[in-house]
Formats: C-alpha cells, structure tokens, sequence
C-alpha cells in the first residue's frame, strides 16, 4: 500500500479539502472521484451536486457521466438543469466548484474551449459548459489539471472561466461573488494564489517531487513559498477506500449492457 | 378526444422542415436518438440545431450533413473526448460549414427559460470576465432599473420543433418523465412544435400530482419508439451502454469509417428497431 | 451531523427581529398558521410582511399591530370576501398605518423568482395598461437589449426570513413537501433565513427522485408542529375547515370581538397545540 | 325543471361559451361552476387550469377554494404557481380566462382594487390578484358579473385589468396579445365588444328581460345590437347537471371537519 501513483495523490490532495457538510459542485473524472473519496472518508456529510441536478447523492460507484442513472436514484432529489444554474450557483448557495480545464494561466483563468484562435481553431475543445458560473459562483473553486508547460501557459488561447483575471484584485472589482481559484492541484503538488497579487504560487508538493521538476511542468515563471510543504501520502485508509471504489467501479461498468428489445 | 399518436416518420416529416431551428434536448438521460436518426434518414438540410449538450447525435447529424447552425453550451462525447464530426465541422467545413452560436449552460438553461415564459430575454449574472462576448454578438448587457447593476442578457431560444424522448404518454398526448429531465421541460414549453417519442402509450395517464408531465395542449405529436434513447438510457427501463459511447471515438474518428458506419446502420434501417436489430447484428 | 431541529418559539425568536422583512407563504394549502401565531405572542413590531395573498394569518398579525409594510398582491379570505383587519389598517390607520406595496400574482411570482436566483430584478409582461404602476414606484420597465421592446420590472423579493409548512423533515433539515405549492419553493430559496414548520419530524428521509424537497443547507431550523396549518390545509394529513373561514368572517369584523377573540386563542394559548384545544372548548 | 334564476342562467350562458378542448383559466365562484358545468355536459375535454397550479383538473364538487385538495388530486398535474404565470399565461398557453370584477367600464376594462381613491380608499378591495395578467394573455377572456349602476360603470375608480382601454383599437396597438374580453355575461344578458370602437353592447338578453331593464342596470348609455338575441334558457339537461353539482357541493361541504390532533 506504500506505492502510490501521481493521480492517486491528486485525488487524495482534492478530498483532503473538502469539509464535512460542505456543498459541493462535482465534475466527472478526478473531481467525482476526489468528492466521493471525501464523503467515503473523513466527510460523510459532504453535499455531493452533479451538474445533470442531483442534489445529495451518494453513489456506490463513480458515474462515467454526469447523468447516470444511479446519481439519480440515491439523490436526496433531483431538480432541473435551469434551476441548477439560477437557485443554487447563482445564488450562492454553492461552497466549492471543481473545474478542470485544457488551459490555466498564472491567475487562474482558464480555457476549454478552442487551442489557436477561435474562428479558425487547431484543435476545438468541448466547451464552457457549467464551468464559466462554477468559476464565477461558487464561493471558491478548486482547479484540477495535469501539469505541462502546454497545460499551463503564459497566455492562454481563450478565456473561459474567470480566474483572477489580470491580477492584483482585478477579480474583487467585478461583480462575481465567488472567491475564485483558492486552490490548483496538479500532478506535482498545490498552486495558491498570493494574496496582494492573486498570482498562483507553489504552496505544496507531493512526496518525492522537486520544486525544480514543478518549475519544468509549468509554463511561467513559478513563483515558490517560502516554505513549501510536502503534502502527506495518502494513508493507508484513502489508498484502501480510493482503490476499492474504483474496483467496484470498473466492476460495475464491465457488466454488459443489453440493447433494448 | 383528439389523438396525437403519430408515427414517428410522419411526425418528423410533418413539422421539421429543411433550415428550421430545431433542438432535440436530453441531458445524458432520454435522448431522442430514434429522432434525430430518422431526420437523418429523411435527410433534412441546413437545421439550426439547440442543444446545450451536443453529442454523439448531434455527432451524426453533423456528420451527415443536416446543420448548418449550432446552439450550444457544450460539445463533448461525456467521459471519454471528443465528437470528431463536430470537431471535422467547425475545424475543416467538412461537410459543411457550420456557425457556431455558442453559449454556457447558465445562459441556453436561462434562454430556454426566457422561450417558455414567453419573454424576449434572459437577464443573467453570467460571462463574466470571459472572452465569449467578443466572439459571440448574442451575449449582451442590460441594467437593472432598481440597481443600476450590469448584467449579461441572452435572447430567448424558441425552437421551432423541441424533440424529446420520455418514458410514457397517453393518446391525447399528455406525457409523463421523470428522473434527470435537465432543461427539457424549458425547451418544450419555448418550442413552436413539440415531438416527443415515447417507451409507451397508455390509453390515460393517472392524476401525476407534483410528478413532471408535459400536458398535452403544448404536444403536437407522440410516437411510440421502445429503445428511441439508446445509446443513452431510460430511467425504469434501460441502462445506458457506456462501451458505446467509448466506441463511438473510434467510429467517428475518420470520414470514411464514420460514413460507413451511418449507412449501414442507420441508412439501411427502415426504423429505430431495424437500428436497434442491426448492432445486435455486429455483437 | 448538524441537527436543525428547534422549537418554534426558539426558530421564531432567534430569526425573527422587529422590522424584519418576513413572509409566510402558502397558497390555499400548507399555510403556517402555527408560526403566525408564535410571531404574534412574541410581540414583534414594525415587520414588512410578504404574501401573494395575505389571507387569515395576515389579517390576525395586522390586527395585533405586528405590520407596518405588506408586499401582495390579493389580500382576501378566499370564497369568502374581506380581510376586515387588513381593511380597518388599510382605510383607517387601525391599529396602525400599513404602507403597501401592491403587485399582481404574476410580478410577486416573478419577483420571488428572481430573489431565489440571486438576480436583482425581474422581467415580465405585465401590469399593462392599469393604474398599478402609477401607485406603485416599484413597478418600473426594462427594454429588451435585442427587440426594443419594453417591458415591466419588479425588484426581487429577498426576505429575511421566509417561514413555511410542509409534510415532512429529518434532522439535518431537509423538507418534503407535495400538494398545491403555490411561490413557496422560491420564496424559500429567495430567503435568506428559512424556517420550515411540519407535520413531522424523521430520522431521515428517503430519496426523493423528482419530489420536492427543499435541501437541508437553505433551511435555517425545522420545528414539529402537527397541525400548523389549520385552519387550512395539509395534503394527506387534514382537510381545510373552509367553517372556520366563513367564522372568520364574523369574528374579525368589529375591532372588539377580534381582539377578545385573538386574546382568548392565540395570546393566552402557550402554544398551537394549546390553540386548537381552545377551538375545541368552543366547539 | 322549467323555473330556473338568474344566477343558474348567467352559468349556463357561460358554459355553452366554452367549445371541447379549451384551456380554461377557471376562477372560484360563477367561473368555476360554470367551466365544471361544460365538462360535464358538452365538453368532456375542457382543460380546466385553477390558479393553485393545478391542471386538468376534474373535481368531483365544486372547490370552495382555488386551492382545495381535491383540484390536487384529480389534476394531470400540478405546478409551481410561477410557472402558471409564466410558462401559461404569459406565454399564451391559454385559451380562455374568466374575469369577476366589482366595476366593469364600457370597454372592458376592470377594478378590483379599490372604490374611492387609492390613498384614502372608501373600500379597499381584494386586489388584482391573476387578474391583470389573466386580462392581458389569456387569448380572450370573459367576464362575469351581476349587473347594477355601481358595477357597470361609465368611470372606473381604478382600472386593475386592461380591456379595450380607451377603445378604438387602443389595445391592439399595446403587446398585450389576448383579445381581450369578448363576452361579458351579466345577470340580464350578454355584453360583446363593437367591432370598431371596442364598446361593450347588448348583443344578446335573457329570456324574459327587456332591454329597459338592461339599459337601467348599465351605468353607461348602453348601445343596443340591431337584433338583439334572446338566450334559449338552460336545457333539462343542463339545468339538471348544474343542481346535482351543487347539491353534491353542499353535501361535501356539510361534513364537519375534525381538527388535527
């Protein structure tokens, strides 16, 4: 159980954050896993929200979408898409927004919707989505990507989701009411914002990387704490309950589906 | 009693007609496949599709060369990438261009509002600081007259057909769903015509009390299409086939592969079960 | 787990201040009765209260002088004719001034609407061609940033507290509630404290699937208060005593009689379970 | 069978307005007996939409309120009350709305807010309520009221609902997209808009009242149709019908109601 891979320990560092009772607003993939690794875990009060409007669910597997059947059937309730947008993020109703993105520039702002320029796009990414209000919204956001220097640029190609903007309480001036990115965990370690400036810095690292290797992945010049941390590996406990949950999910998903008749 | 139970051919061909803004709504759950392949069939031209998930439907429907217009928020193949048809439209015209008016979820979720509710707008706190406004002309401001606060301001979506799949209706078209419904509600409500195909048809619909039905005044047709959802699911009666959605990537990658693919099993199917018979075919 | 079961005498005094903005909502059905009352016993003073229709409870918290502001838009005991307290303040300053703040059903539904949304103002046609927005410096218009077209606005309402009855709680302070439920979901969600009065309490509730449930983060405190909804109505629980309505009549028709009446049920009751007993010793 | 009041007429005239399938907006009193009345006699499939919400409904006796739990019960569905507004009547989903009111002025227009003047009313009355909004949106609407100087009047106090405003198409050339009142239906006859003037005219009497006693009970000087009908009085059928609904009515609401324990 000592062995323990990069994404393990981003899921582990994303629940880790979460607290108990806390509302919460779930992306598939990592966030899915890091939320319910949580709820599993030291926050089982955690308020799971997928963005398809099941409120309070508590899967026994993780969903490949955000609709599954499953997230529905163990909602405390299930409310339409519109108000999903209107009574709960809009409103403020929402703790913690996870987001990921192809892009994230050095005030958080982040891109997933086109590489090159939008009329003629080299690559056309899926799109903003819920997350341009999750980032807008939700009283803080947690921001979970894969670091390379292409994933996290100097300049991103479009922006999607407001981070800081340009910086130095650029973000507190507008009328969003969201706390914006508190919070980037990477496949190296924790990026925070600085207070004065906003811009993201390395607050943490995992177990056995160097700050050198996070400065190699990240595409500006990354400003380091003073003291930067070394996050705790997972303990026996989340590795046991992450990996289990991801066996029952790999369990579930392989039964096979029959056509409707 | 008037019945509104019509085939789904003839639905189709009675109320979508070549260039008509069309969104066949679904959020993962109950999506109209059975629909949009039978458009395809019929080979509807230059739609103005709506949908804020556009996916692996809309995939083929691109593919196939009905759209020239997308309305969305979010064009993705759920959990596992890209739609390539999407991606082969806007990146390379193939097969033909298509415009693109794109939006977030908040904003359709708001415009699909604003259509059913009969306004002209909707009035959101969205967009902000992003860069969707500089390339998208329908995304503006308005300011409160109490506040004086700017906020952003979408017009409002009023498909002339809004296609939906649902578990059950009854002749007179009243429609019964229930589980993930997303903005279906919305967009039927916002729509000129409104499609919905259907697991069942029952003579009457008992009293629903707070359950979610659509009433039959705002249905111009029912059309019965046991499977129409699949690939996606029907809660209560089908799962959803996740190893499809995952070969979908596969299928849709290159042209030739994808054409293939639509004319052998949906071209050369005469209907949804034919469809449906056909996959079973290659399993 | 964070249990937000109180008393309702604790709810009320912990939530409810003097001057507060405060609306008990209910259309017909679910009608916090029982909260009312406690509002009345406690003593509070100066409340802006808010109400689509202001009924029976409204015209007993008037006449006990805890209003000096009401937000509404049909102020009537149903199938029945006047509200006299509400009158005699209205017509005569008794026993103090009320300052209205008068719309229709459609702008306080839209108003609510948009305060459970967290937008400032809301978007309607509506108040054409009357007199209300000469009377009312809140009903102003917005023009449509894409059609020109004008139209009316309201503020949003955000009350201080919203208090509301339902069937069912747990602990934790989610709600269940079916039946006719008028504006209270929004007005719930618009609110920036929320108690919640129900027929009972359980350990927790089952999932709910398409149900309403108001969830447990926007409720501030649940309190057991079986009843606490008579004299109207609480679905699958008791019936409304549409009696007790055509009584009120008569009751609260001369200043007297009214408060004999409220000193004898309702200030010399310790609470709503002693009320009804005191209904029982007339009856 | 033959003997037969006012008030039984004025519903019965009401009823026969409304056609199979209609999407009616159904007020308490004369309205709600009415509608209840089609359904049970020529139009099966009227939709009857109550305010509460509550649609399609098929009540049993009449609602003493517009919110009673039988409306809930017997509806295809009910709905959050502002969805009825919006998603219904503002949209122009219905089809038929009744209006009561305590004046009525000679072009259709409406007061339920006060008699004297707003800031120091002589009576304050209920308030708008749907009405407005019912006037303004239901696709045409009919008015029901008893017929005296004070009720149909050629000045009102306040004007809470829009008819034909000043007439001579002035409320064509407003948004409002219903009709606007088509029928109004006293206790002496039936009232409909001129159709280039918009002013309400005597277009059809009661069997047994004279157009004297019309012109007496009308506030304004009050135009007379050329040939003005005379309404065939309530059939057996009808007449029967409608006092089966009413005795039905009264014995429910005889029942004592016990109070919760």
């Amino acid at each position: 159980m000592s062995d323990w891979t990069r994404e393990e320990m981003m899921t582990v560092a994303a629940a880790r954050q979460l607290w108990d009772g806390c509302v919460c607003f779930v992306g598939i993939g990592l966030p899915s896993a890091a939320c319910n690794l949580a709820r599993l875990t030291h926050a089982p009060d955690v308020v799971l929200i997928y963005e398809s409007g099941t409120l309070g669910t508590r899967p026994d597997v993780l969903p490949l979408s955000i609709g599954d059947g499953e997230l529905a059937d163990t909602a405390a309730c299930v409310i339409p898409l519109p108000e999903v947008f209107s009574y709960l993020l809009q409103a403020g109703r929402v703790d913690v927004g996870f987001l990921g993105a192809a892009q994230v520039d050095r005030y958080g702002n982040l891109n997933s919707t086109v590489i090159g320029p939008y009329d003629a796009p080299r690559t056309r990414l899926p799109g903003a989505g819920g997350a341009t209000e999750i980032a807008a919204h939700a009283r803080q956001t947690f921001v979970m990507l894969k670091a390379t220097p292409r994933s996290l640029v100097a300049q991103l190609d479009f922006c999607t989701s407001a981070g800081f903007l340009a910086g130095n309480g650029a973000r507190a001036r507008t009328t969003m009411r969201g706390a914006g990115p508190q919070t980037v965990i990477t496949d190296y370690g924790v990026l925070k914002p600085l207070p004065e400036t906003d811009e993201l810095h390395l607050s943490a690292l995992f177990n056995g990387v160097t700050v050198d290797e996070a400065r190699a992945a990240t595409g500006w010049p990354l400003k380091v704490a003073e003291s930067v941390d070394t996050l705790t590996p997972p303990t026996p406990i989340e590795l046991e309950t992450l990996r289990a949950l991801h066996a029952r999910t790999r369990e579930a998903h392989r039964r096979p589906v029959r056509l409707p008749a | 009693m008037t019945s509104k139970v019509r085939t789904l051919g003839d639905a189709i061909a009675t109320h979508v007609r070549d260039g008509a803004c069309v969104a066949l709504e679904g959020f993962t759950h109950l999506i109209p496949f059975a629909a949009g392949h039978e458009i395809i069939r019929q080979g509807r031209r230059n739609l103005h599709l709506v949908r804020m998930t556009p996916d692996l439907i809309y995939d083929q429907m691109i593919g196939m060369g009905c759209a020239s217009k997308l309305t969305f928020s979010w064009g993705g193949n759920p959990g596992v990438g890209s739609l390539h048809r999407l991606r082969d439209a806007v990146e390379h015209q193939w097969p033909a261009p298509l415009a693109l008016d794109e939006h977030t979820h908040a904003g359709v979720a708001a415009a699909y509002s604003a259509g059913a509710a009969g306004l002209p707008f909707a009035t959101l706190r969205g967009y902000l600081g992003t860069d969707l406004p500089s390339v998208n002309p329908r995304i503006r401001s308005v300011d409160c007259p109490f506040t004086g606060e700017r906020l952003a301001a979408v017009p409002a979506l009023n498909p002339d057909v809004t296609i939906l799949h649902a578990q059950r209706a009854d002749r007179r078209g009243n429609v019964s769903m229930h589980g993930i419904v997303g903005a279906q509600r919305e967009a039927a409500f916002a729509a000129r015509a409104l499609i919905v195909t259907v697991e069942e048809i029952v003579d009457e619909l008992p009293p629903a009390m707070n359950g979610i039905v659509l009433p039959h005044w705002i249905v111009s047709a029912v059309a019965q299409c046991r499977g129409g959802a699949y690939p996606s699911y029907v809660h209560d009666h089908y799962a959803r086939d996740n190893g499809f959605y995952q070969r979908w990537d596969t299928i849709a990658r290159e042209r030739d592969g994808f054409l293939a693919w639509m004319n052998r099993h949906v071209l050369a199917s005469r209907d949804h079960a034919a469809f449906l018979a056909s996959l079973q075919e290659v399993a």
